[in-house]
């Protein structure tokens, strides 16, 4: 799984919004899908936006570089060695530097519930060889999980 | 020997020496409560809501499982009837100042108090994390204790405007009992709590003021020349917006165009 | 003019941020008081948070950020004054200016502090004044040396 | 050039200071320090000097020392070597002394001590004060001027250091500290030679020691008394640690209110290094140390180890967690030995002497002396250094002459805020580390507060926790909260509105106070008020049920009126009730308004009639 991204078809995207909810539930502590829906008990990290003519999910990109990284007081964000951006959110002091240096405006952190808001690409799925919950939960097939740089050449020759 | 055998709960563990028995604990997944703990800041030891009970060569003790350095073979309680006593009358101690607000409000219906000395109205439980925030990881020290014993209080010096607070929020982001609010009204970013009151800056698209001026120049120092340095101009709403072509690779629109 | 002679203590203890708490004590023996200014002064000096300054200025007993009036009196709250009806003498002064321990008159003349104990038992109740100690007090013997240092200060004007 | 180079050089010094010292035939020593001073010596001192040069006669010396202990009887005088004992002198004094005594070789009758049955006692050492004293460490109080290096020098100062460093190991320091059974005389009564030995192993560099002079608990003057009084036998016993340990800087941590200690102790520093005491190459031994002052700021926590560290750094004086102990990572996290004034003053005599001379001293567990500041309602309030293993019988009723006014005696305090009141059974407790444990107080640093039957065991307990909430860092929870509710309770109790479950509470806080706090302050502040509850509880109950407090001190729980029969109508009361709540006119009964009455007690004291009573 190395150097993998999350890719959206723009087109297929009808902004239903069950990647945002799939996403919370997946990273919430309940088991119970009606139980958190009830009363949620976290922020999806991928966001329906309209940007300009296009409607996308909006999720952390895992730069290569990423300047969220750099500038984190404490260490909590950390790319990893599958190149996965992951914040240790017990570290997170909600500077919200992050936020203020992500490009994309993408990363948030949340002061009054006191979470930040970062995709980790679901790893915790990942390790048990499924996809991200985005990924999978997406009704029109619009989000696909793949190695970056082969998709995009292959992508960018055609 | 750089590593020891304890006991935690029942449970025998080889350790690392030094490490703390609330690292320990988290390893094995056992909760200890922590008010004034946060991973990211050396252990203050203020609260004593992590107090466990240890015991070495039969003899029992109580220390603060966020800071105490296992050294040698201990058996550990983290929760037993005697600490469960003591959390429950630290717990009872702080509602009698600050009333049932947060973490501390949590934590009391999880122990069940009962409180003897009254329901408090204080904003603060002197935990320390926004002074030891603000200090060690910030590095600004913007605001600290002043006073002593039960006048003790958090606050920005001489209750003034502080000068070195940059308004980013981790103060407010750590507080357990949700004491420090920071608001950003017209113009400007107000901490009442202690006193600040920052510029903001205009967003260079849509003009709605968003960053305090003082965060962008402590950024920016401490990046130097990593990052674009206009991109903390932007609000994250207009961020994506200003961004397309770059987002463009990422959101590809499926070949068919 | 201010500057230079804090420049001067700061010089004294060798420009030392550890030695902060010798610095404040100096600027206080000096001032009677430590002014705000020249906390600043010194945090941006010594590059010490000004923070960090504040919170050891209201920590320790022997700063105040207000200035003292001409006649500081201490009285001694220690056991051994306290069993000999110390705390008496606290009371009558608390009464007599309306002000609470640590505050100053009005008219800058007196201010009060109560200290728990200044090592001389043996002739508490003790009460000092600008440093001159005074033991076996009682309240009336207070009152009588009040009210002479008023009197002085009618004398002066 | 007055350095030192040798330890050759410091006995040639000495034997010239004989020759010069030796010719001095007379000597009177005014106690100089800050209780005598206050009493008045410095006036008396002056008048002599005055005196004296009109004698003109070289073999007469005035001068200035520290305290001899009998604080009762300040201002006082020593005349040396007859040590004839001059007590409560007015300056108007001195002329009779000259004439008689100094030329003469009378004694003047009226300005002796008298015990109890009026017998004259001219000599110091027949005073029954000083009659169970044994003096080590205050052996030269009162006959050394602290201001003067060469005094102390003439009297076999500086001999331990030198036979330190010209033949023993910093090893065979330790093992003689060790074996003379010193513990440390602070409060905690930890094993000197142990902790000494702990810091040299400590892995780390620079080492420290330092001195803990911030004696904060209110009572207790030991600390200041020794400091004032022979500052270089602290002085010694710091580089002789120092050495021990391996440690080339010091720091005396001195308190903010005592302004004279600190004079003193500054000058014999410099002196100290200008003799070659302090600094490069001590004695030419290669070794090499020196110590710094630094005054506190006021602050009672600060006499808590890593507190007192803290603020050396430059810090708030806030304790942290001694999990790691400062022997090992103290001040600016490096190895540190801490040790108390009257520990560092004890290792002189023990180098000098060898420890079996110490350790025959004292019980099993507590070896060589203490020095208690006896105070309180006891007749002669003073220093003492008494034995270990004296009972407290001893030292109140013999030495200290029993309680004033011949009242009843109802307990003592020792410890200060972290010891306890210990009532009258327990009178012939030996005094030692372990045992005055055992009855719930402690040794601490040393005071020794007398008590009578006018005092009220529940006021006490609150005053100690009143004291304990002013000086708490406030740093956690179970202290700062913790001693907040329980003085509310207690305050509750002597306003007469306490219930009987508030005892069990107070002993519920005590317990968890005990376990939960962070620092000693904390773990120690409810001590105070379970001995009281344990040894007076029927105060408490009187307090609780019948609402009233026997010793008239809980000022809710009493009332003062005029006794009718006694009042002559002199108007002294209402002139000086401070709220004019007395009414009455000249030669005419008075009456207090019980409105307006504050009860300060004010009228009570003045009252030349006792017509003023209390209920």
């Amino acid at each position: 799984m190395k150097r993998s991204k999350i890719i959206v078809n723009v087109e297929r995207c009808f902004a239903c919004r069950t990647c945002e909810i799939e996403c919370a539930f997946s990273h919430s502590k309940k088991n119970n899908f009606f139980e958190f829906m009830k009363n949620p008990d976290r922020f999806p990290s991928v966001k329906i936006k309209k940007i300009e003519k296009f409607i996308t999910p909006l999720r952390c990109l895992h730069c290569d570089f990423p300047s969220c990284v750099i500038i984190c007081p404490t260490g909590a964000l950390e790319k990893d060695e599958n190149g996965i951006v992951i914040i240790e959110e017990k570290k997170c002091i909600g500077c919200g530097m992050c936020a203020i240096v992500c490009p994309y405006g993408i990363l948030n952190i949340n002061r009054d519930k006191k979470i930040h808001i970062k995709c980790d690409f679901c790893i915790e799925r990942l390790k048990k060889d499924m996809l991200p919950a985005c990924v999978l939960s997406c009704p029109n097939k619009a989000l696909k999980f793949v190695e970056f740089r082969e998709e995009y050449e292959k992508i960018r020759s055609r | 020997m750089k590593s020891v055998e304890i006991i935690i709960d029942g449970i025998k563990k080889i350790v690392p020496k030094r490490i703390t028995i609330l690292k320990i604990a988290q390893d094995v997944g056992i909760e200890i409560p922590t008010l004034c703990y946060h991973s990211a800041i050396e252990p203050y030891g203020a609260c004593r809501l992590c107090i466990v009970e240890i015991e070495r060569n039969g003899r029992k003790r109580y220390v603060t499982a966020c800071n105490f350095p296992v050294e040698d073979e201990i058996k550990i309680e983290t929760n037993n009837e005697n600490v469960v006593k003591i959390r429950k009358l630290i717990l009872e101690l702080l509602i009698a100042k600050v009333g049932y607000k947060g973490k501390v409000k949590e934590y009391a219906e999880k122990y069940e108090v009962e409180p003897r000395f009254g329901i408090g109205n204080d904003d603060c439980i002197l935990c320390g994390l926004c002074v030891n925030v603000c200090k060690e990881i910030i590095g600004v020290s913007a605001i600290s204790f002043s006073q002593r014993g039960i006048e003790r209080k958090v606050s920005s010096p001489f209750e003034k405007e502080p000068t070195n607070c940059i308004g980013c929020g981790a103060c407010s982001f750590v507080c357990p009992v949700d004491a420090i609010k920071v608001e950003d009204i017209k113009n400007e970013r107000i901490i009442k709590k202690i006193n600040a009151k920052l510029e903001l800056e205009k967003c260079k698209i849509c003009q709605k003021p968003f960053i305090p001026k003082k965060l962008i120049e402590y950024i920016k120092n401490k990046l130097g020349a990593n990052v674009l340095l206009d991109i903390f101009l932007i609000c994250n709403e207009c961020k994506g917006k200003n961004y397309v072509d770059k987002l463009l690779p990422f959101s590809l629109t499926g070949g068919k165009k | 003019m201010r500057k230079l002679e804090v420049d001067k203590i700061l010089e004294k203890n060798g420009w030392s941020k550890n030695k902060i708490v010798g610095i404040l004590q100096d600027i206080q023996d000096s001032y009677s008081y430590l002014p705000e200014d020249i906390l600043i002064y010194i945090s941006e000096k010594l590059n010490i948070p000004l923070s960090q300054i504040y919170s050891i200025s209201t920590f320790y007993r022997a700063f105040s950020l207000k200035p003292k009036g001409k006649y500081r009196i201490k009285v001694c709250l220690g056991t051994a004054c306290h069993v000999r009806g110390g705390y008496m003498i606290a009371e009558f002064l608390k009464n007599k200016f309306g002000i609470l321990p640590g505050e100053t008159t009005e008219d800058g003349l007196f201010s009060f502090d109560t200290v728990n104990c200044l090592g001389a038992c043996a002739i508490g109740p003790i009460v000092v004044i600008n440093e001159k100690y005074y033991g076996q007090m009682d309240v009336r013997k207070t009152e009588k040396i009040i009210k002479g240092l008023e009197n002085e200060k009618n004398k002066q004007f | 050039m007055k350095k030192i180079n040798s330890f050759e050089e410091l006995e040639k010094l000495r034997k010239k200071l004989k020759g010069i010292k030796d010719k001095e035939k007379i000597i009177i020593s005014v106690c100089m320090e800050t209780g005598c001073i206050a009493a008045g010596s410095e006036e008396i001192y002056r008048e002599l000097r005055k005196e004296i040069k009109k004698v003109k006669n070289k073999e007469i010396k005035v001068i200035k020392t520290g305290c001899h202990g009998f604080s009762e009887v300040d201002p006082a005088i020593v005349i040396y070597p007859e040590k004839i004992f001059y007590i409560r002198l007015s300056p108007n004094d001195v002329k009779e002394i000259i004439e008689k005594t100094i030329k003469k070789g009378e004694i003047v009758e009226r300005l002796t001590y008298k015990d109890e049955k009026g017998q004259i006692i001219p000599y110091l050492d027949q005073i029954p004060f000083y009659k169970k004293q044994k003096r080590l460490v205050l052996s030269l109080n009162g006959l050394i001027d602290p201001e003067n290096i060469e005094d102390y020098i003439y009297y076999g100062g500086y001999t331990a250091l030198s036979k330190v460093l010209s033949g023993m190991s910093p090893e065979e320091v330790i093992e003689e500290i060790k074996k003379s059974g010193l513990r440390g005389r602070g409060g905690g009564g930890f094993p000197t030679g142990k902790k000494w030995e702990y810091c040299r192993k400590a892995e780390g560099y620079p080492k420290y020691v330092i001195c803990n002079a911030d004696e904060g608990d209110p009572g207790a003057f030991m600390d200041r008394s020794v400091i004032e009084g022979n500052p270089h036998s602290v002085i010694e016993g710091m580089i002789i640690g120092a050495y021990a340990i391996g440690s080339n800087e010091g720091y005396v941590y001195i308190r903010h209110e005592y302004p004279l200690a600190l004079k003193r102790l500054k000058i014999a520093i410099e002196q100290a290094r200008e003799y070659g005491f302090l600094g490069e190459n001590i004695l030419g031994s290669g070794f090499s140390f020196d110590i710094d002052i630094v005054r506190g700021g006021g602050a009672f926590v600060c006499g808590e180890s890593t507190a007192l560290m803290a603020s050396i750094e430059g810090k708030v004086g806030e304790p942290r967690a001694k999990y790691i102990h400062t022997v090992e990572k103290g001040l600016y996290e490096k190895p540190t030995c801490l040790n108390n004034v009257e520990t560092w003053a004890n290792v002189p005599f023990i180098i000098n002497n060898g420890w079996e001379k110490f350790a025959e001293i004292g019980t099993d567990t507590s070896k060589g002396t203490k020095i208690f500041s006896l105070v309180g309602k006891v007749k002669n309030t003073g220093l003492v250094e008494v034995p270990m293993g004296i009972t407290l019988r001893e030292i109140i009723f013999d030495i200290g002459g029993g309680i004033k006014e011949n009242k009843k005696f109802k307990g003592v305090q020792t410890g200060g805020p972290s010891g306890g009141v210990i009532p009258e059974k327990y009178l012939d407790l030996p005094v030692d580390f372990d045992r005055l444990n055992e009855v719930g107080s402690m040794m601490g640093s040393g005071g020794m507060i007398v008590m009578d039957e006018d005092t009220c065991m529940v006021d006490v307990a609150r005053y100690f926790l009143n004291f304990l909430k002013e000086e708490s860092c406030g740093k956690c929870v179970p202290c700062r909260e913790g001693i907040n509710q329980m003085l509310e309770i207690l305050n509750r109790i002597t306003q007469g509105k306490g219930k009987k479950e508030d005892i069990e509470i107070l002993k519920e806080i005590s317990d968890f106070m005990q376990k939960a706090s962070l620092c000693a302050l904390g773990t120690t502040a409810p001590n105070p008020v379970l001995t009281t509850i344990t040894y007076f509880y029927d105060e408490y109950i009187n307090h609780i049920e019948q609402k009233k407090c026997s010793a008239g001190v809980c000022k809710d729980l009493i009332e003062y009126f005029v006794n009718t029969e006694k009042c002559t109508g002199c108007t002294l009361c209402a002139k000086n009730c401070p709220v004019n709540a007395i009414e009455g006119e000249r030669k005419k009964i008075h009456k207090i308004n019980k409105e307006k009455c504050i009860k300060c007690g004010i009228c009570f004291t003045i009252c030349k009639f006792n017509a003023i009573e209390r209920k």
